[in-house]
């Protein structure tokens, strides 16, 4: 199995969720996070202080799918988080040793289907 | 009927031209001076209290009304005049909390803003545009009070006779500042700060002031027309109600409108401001009778019992609908039912204040869902559908509960020399003479909008913000600000706090 | 003492049953009208001012009472009403701060609702069957207002004779509304929203209203037994904080109580809470004076120095407890000392409200340890721990500190012919008078809640919602909303906004 | 000028060493009694009202004074005094939302203690020193009205002689309250609770409650230097601004000063306390006549318009600076604005309360930017820059504009005894004299603050938390809880909410 | 070392948590999230607009231990979590090429012990 | 590629991303989290019920790098968090697939660049 992390704008969070439906791929996880890259930031001023932020709102999405699916899984994601402008986000494919179902305590492949 | 309808169309027109060449014509004419309004003047005073009357039996009041001052009217006048300021901050959180996270900021300022400029305009020229000497009807003398000349601790001849002038100049500028923060809702997550700022500016100047004056500073809406609005029906929800509907087009639809959800980002931020509303609104319309008396009372209690009804009956459809009454719901019924109260709260009883009530929620709940199905504007807050809608059907409703034995002003020839409504005896028309003024304020608000929307595009290079400002949140990009921090310097907190 | 207890008990079973009966019958019997009422009401009015002597002296006062309005008095209780209905909102945040962010709409609305509902009830019979004319001691007629007929400009004859009768029931009504969602507190989490309403409905009609009408309507608790309660210990805080009690016993803990902790998820929101409870509490007080005069005044001032002293007390509790004096201690102090200090605000001097407010903290936090050490019920949210408990001493200690030094209308036999308090001079009498009332209250409290919380809980199919609602959070699954949204649309914010 | 010069420094030397002498010797010497004052006294109370006249015409006026007073100056001051105590809780959430969230509850609480420690305080003695029978000039009798014995219905002879002297007293009371609230903003998220308390226990009765006295108390500053204060410019700004930059002085910076971020955590919250502030400030200014009349309508109006003026200019600076007019920078102009136009709000015109708001946020900007460029304090919310300066420009400002034109008492020997403003043809008299009270006040605040802190230091063993604490949080450390919890039990809620 | 993700139901944490202390396992972190599966969301309206919410409050668990914990580690989180119930949540592991104790700069195994 | 996961103090997040700054890496995701371990926590109270909490805030850092930058952003991230107290927190590395850059579909380590 892997583990996809895909790093994406909040605003095409519904477009990826569904995209992720119509695979089949129900199963899974979302984290607000703040990131920062190549997009820029702004400038904030409170009484006069400024400060540089140059971390923006992002969505991180968690999924755990087989093998065999990785490839239509990031291509979904791509397609459906994909605006062409920079901030776009990054996905990450990691290698996962084992999965486990805690309701009924399923390994493997099973776990996640 | 068909005849009838004639009537409305043309008034609204000869109003339009009238109103502007009027206000051209305004400063070159010498001021005549309130000395000249009293007698004439008393009848539309939104003071129903017999003090008219005694300002009328005295027409050179002027000097002479220091000593008339009543200690408890002022004291009351002073609280309502101050709930009634209270009333903006209630609607900036009403609003504020209804908006994304990411506009809290720029949400809150739309309302916070108008207590700046509004108060300012006021004192420079605002309060002499609507409530100086006449002129032709359709505004004030625009010299006569401006920089608050003149304006002291005598009663004005004209309103509010036992009370100091500058308490009744300040209560009426709360209803002036809070008549354009009501706009913002249609227009907020989008609108550039600049073009609000001098939106409203002009449209306070334009068309709030004239309407003003029309309505209760002794044009023609009142005195003429005689239609009836005890605390602002028309002046203050149907003109904001309609302007913001004219302004939500002209800006176009939120980016994501359709496809993202555009969801409230902090309810009990709402109900913080519906709390603040109500309580606010209390001195809106009780405050109206100008006096501590018994029409002030049953100012109260209609307002009280109007807007339980109608938040009691928003929730109702809801449980229908989808057996889930929620707390926007409540709230937004409760603004429903204060707006739709509002013209009526010191001419019916308590009966009428309840069907007002029972039935504002559904007229408002349906034209909602009517924006949502046609789904052509977006007018975000839905001040369209609750202040423009509940505010027509106050009006019209008016006409139909209003009675003279809950405020014998009403019939008086010499005070406000309207009809009891409908339902009370008094026939139709005083019903077709609500549907006229509702009609102008509409026909006012709607090419007082277009026009000045057009010019202040034109100064401020278009209205709206760009798409990348949209989506990353008018706090940052117009204000330089977030709403809610994390305690880790750089990093703004998470959604639903940022 | 012994024989002397034989009383309250009787007393209270009598009252029970009587109430029922009383109110069975009081449709078939004829209105008396108030007119009857004067010489014998003025006593129990709880206007302290010299107002009831007049109305006394005139009986027939109620046609020309009228031009007796004062306009200060008039100008003062407008805004007394305002400020004791600013009080719900400010319960409901006190409230929602307590409660965890999955539920904080459903215990907003709990209070919230009960501005819809109990203000229609009050307009439609319950103000009658407060105050209409007494029936048997127990109950008001309830046809004499019913629609607020005969509710107008001039006085009531009886009560707040100086001020519009509108505006008297607004101010009656704004208590009525508030008694009720107090309960809510030691429900919230888990009552059902629909078994709630129709509780509180049924028993503001059954318990309060009867209750309002026994101490301040003329009834027996005024009248025959000259209990002392300015502002409302027995009829407000005691009533709802003994049925809440009685509710969360028959409802049960909630899911989680002692395995998962149960925190508070917004104190900020809680301290707003506090403060308009503080602000609107002066309303309460010094407002049920019915006058802007010296007794006001001194309700006023013992007001604010029992509730500065009570949440002091509680912090030092705190600090000598845990070496850390709390925020959530201090709101809770000051909410004790205003409730200690209502039924005896207007009687005792400064040095009896200090005293007041000092004992009540560790009343109530020694209340609320032994529920916690107990583990028997789930009071959630401490309505009885200070509520209930605050305001029996509140009522006990109103009979050891009364003086007619402060109000000469204690021991005057044709106001309220009650005693001095036992360190006053009064010896006693008056000491064991509260307690009774205090029993009588406490009983009336239980078996009302018994048997409506029994009704709604068939009517309802359950006074309580699923676990499974439970553990989702009564926002989402009672009322289709959550309290803090993110901006990414289809994430709700996360934990401590959501 | 020169010369003039060696008078203000004088003066504040002996007030120094007197005060505190003077201090020493009250309680040995026997209380004279108010009925001695109101003659002398008449000038110096804040009642600019003709009521002083009246008590000055009778001056054994004590006793007759029940009859005199006026239900609507009753109602209002009730009222009034109802908003100054609400702004108390207004200025925690001013400063809680500026704090970070770590800190939100400590924040909050050094300003709701205030409501408990000073009402005590003031109960006790406090306003027996402020306002008891006058000694040497420095300070008021603290035996007098010790636990406000005498203290009752009856107006004060010399003071808000139509109001009940239970009022006047709360009136006063909600002053000595909010003004050691206002230091906290200076010593936040880093100072001991136990501190704090401690300290503003001893600065109300050694600093605060002599200058009260000084200036509204018969004291010197009133009755021999007759300077103007309508509202509290010196005594409550003045007094905490330069006290709170002391006191920053004394604690040293915040950690992470400099190198973390500090940001406001919730800049809605910031805005909610600006609502409340604002809202209560009518009661401050325009109470502060002690009288519902055109003095009152006067400084009324005045104090709107000047913090809508100066609300303005402040984003307007922004606006230029950074193309961004931020929430923070309105909520901060309106605020500078409030603070500036309080000792002018009775004594000015529309036209001067304009200039005071437009120019007194270029100052406090320009204060804030010279703190940060310095960088030698952390006046973490600026207390200085705000309270301070922009209370020694509106205390010079009234110098300049005051005109008995607005208010006769200004110039009236028997009542006020002072000059007209330099632009109001009063010359550099009043200027002058202004420019000196500013001076006492200061070093009154500087030497009592050392004194007092340094004091306290010994006591609770150093005034600041262990850097430990600091960078927990105070709320845990200090007072064992969080502002904002999650609902997963275990797991406070994050950053921005936690 | 092995890298034990678990995604729970945010009121099973504190079981899970004493369930972990037991093993002597102390350091631990944790992240609030949002989880779609196979558990059913609710709807939200708004002004009768109509929200359909299927993404509901987890608890992401994070535990690095040497490779021989795992299977202990796992089988008391599931133990803990369990309710039975669809939404309990998953269990993910992948393994660590590296872990470093900031403080002291220790570097495996020690960096968690 | 390599995922680094840093969890440090929130009060040296400015020095740590200053540090990556220098080393050229511009690209890094944050998440608030709150961890358990040697670190004691605190007790609260609310009205008298006492509770102990031993999560406390801290900052998850994710960046995710070419192999061969491993040493020197680990070294970065370890010099700029460190206070030398007890609760600095750890670095996890863990070993990455593949990555995507959304905005281009460029894969592999031009995608981090
Ligand atoms: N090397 C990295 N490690 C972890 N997260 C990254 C990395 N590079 C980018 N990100 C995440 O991806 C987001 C978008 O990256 P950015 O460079 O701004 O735009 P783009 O991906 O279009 O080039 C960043 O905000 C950050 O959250
Ligand atoms: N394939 C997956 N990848 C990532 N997270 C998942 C996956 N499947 C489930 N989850 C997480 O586990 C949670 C519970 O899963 P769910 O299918 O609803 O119940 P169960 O685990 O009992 O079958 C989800 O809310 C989601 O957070
Ligand atoms: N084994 C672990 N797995 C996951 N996170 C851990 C682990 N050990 C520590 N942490 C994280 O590192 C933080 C600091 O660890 P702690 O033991 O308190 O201090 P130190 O790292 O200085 O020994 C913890 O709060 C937790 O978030």
């Amino acid at each position: 199995m892997v583990r996809i992390e895909a790093i994406i704008r909040p605003s095409r969070l519904d477009e990826v969720k569904s995209a992720l439906d119509e695979l089949g791929v129900r199963g899974i996880s979302v984290i607000e996070i703040k990131g920062a890259g190549k997009q820029k930031g702004y400038t904030q001023h409170y009484r006069g202080s400024e400060y540089q932020v140059n971390l923006l709102p992002k969505v991180q999405l968690i999924v755990v799918v087989r093998d065999e699916e990785q490839e239509r899984v990031v291509e979904a994601i791509e397609g459906a988080a994909r605006t062409g402008e920079i901030g776009d986000g990054k996905i990450f494919v990691t290698s996962v040793l084992e999965a486990i179902r805690i309701r009924t305590g399923e390994r493997g492949d099973t776990a996640i289907s | 009927m068909k005849l009838r309808l004639w009537r409305p169309a043309l008034t609204a027109l000869a109003l339009i031209s009238l109103s502007f060449t009027a206000f051209a014509q305004a400063p070159s004419t010498a001021p005549t001076g309130p000395a000249t309004a009293p007698a004439a003047s008393a009848p539309a005073a939104p003071a129903m209290s017999t003090a008219p009357v005694e300002s009328a039996a005295a027409p050179a009041a002027a000097a002479p009304a220091a000593p008339t001052i009543d200690k408890g009217d002022t004291a009351w006048m002073i609280v309502a005049s101050a709930l009634v300021m209270l009333m903006t901050p209630g609607l900036a959180f009403f609003y504020g909390g209804l908006a994304r996270s990411k506009n809290i900021l720029s949400t809150l300022m739309m309302s916070f803003v108008a207590l700046g400029i509004i108060s300012v305009q006021w004192a420079l020229w605002g309060y002499s545009v609507a409530f100086g000497a006449d002129k032709g009807g359709f505004i004030g003398d625009p010299m006569q009070y401006a920089f608050l000349n003149g304006v002291g601790a005598d009663p004005n001849p004209s309103f509010g006779t036992t009370i100091p002038h500058t308490i009744f100049m300040m209560f009426q500028m709360t209803f002036a500042i809070i008549t354009p923060a009501l706009i913002s809702g249609a227009v907020v997550e989008r609108m550039k700060f600049s073009a609000y700022c001098l939106f409203i500016l002009l449209w306070a100047t334009f068309v709030y002031d004239p309407l003003a004056h029309m309505v209760w500073g002794l044009g023609f809406i009142g005195t003429k027309l005689h239609a009836l609005d005890f605390a602002g029906g028309t002046v203050v929800h149907i003109s904001s109600g309609v302007s913001a509907l004219v302004l939500a087009f002209m800006l176009g639809k939120r980016k994501g409108h359709g496809s993202e959800e555009l969801r409230p980002h902090n309810l009990p931020m709402v109900l913080t401001g519906v709390a603040l509303l109500w309580f606010g609104w209390f001195g809106f319309n009780a405050g109206s009778e100008l006096a501590a008396d018994g029409v002030a009372g049953q100012a109260f209690i209609n307002t009280h019992i109007a807007t339980a009804a109608a938040a009691m009956s928003w929730i109702m459809i809801e449980w229908f609908k989808y057996k889930k009454p929620s707390a926007l719901g409540f709230g937004s019924g409760a603004v429903a039912g204060l707006v739709a109260i509002t013209p009526a709260c010191g001419f019916v009883d308590v009966k009428g204040a309840l069907i007002i009530g029972l039935l504002v929620s559904p007229i408002c709940f349906a034209a909602i869902q009517m924006k949502n199905k046609l789904n052509k504007y977006d007018d975000a807050l839905d001040v369209f559908g609750i202040h423009g809608c509940g505010g027509m059907f106050g009006a019209v409703a008016t006409g139909l509960f209003a009675t003279d034995k809950v405020n014998s002003a009403i019939t008086d020839s010499k005070l406000l020399g309207a009809q009891n409504g409908l339902f009370y005896g008094g026939g139709a028309h005083q019903v077709i003479v609500q549907i006229e003024a509702v009609i102008i304020t509409a026909v006012l608000a709607i090419v007082g909008t277009l026009v000045i929307g057009k010019l202040v595009g034109l100064v401020t290079g278009g209205l709206r913000t760009s798409t990348d400002d949209e989506e990353n949140g008018l706090d940052v990009t117009e204000h330089g600000e977030v709403g809610y921090s994390s305690d880790t310097s750089t990093v703004p907190a998470f959604a639903g706090v940022d």
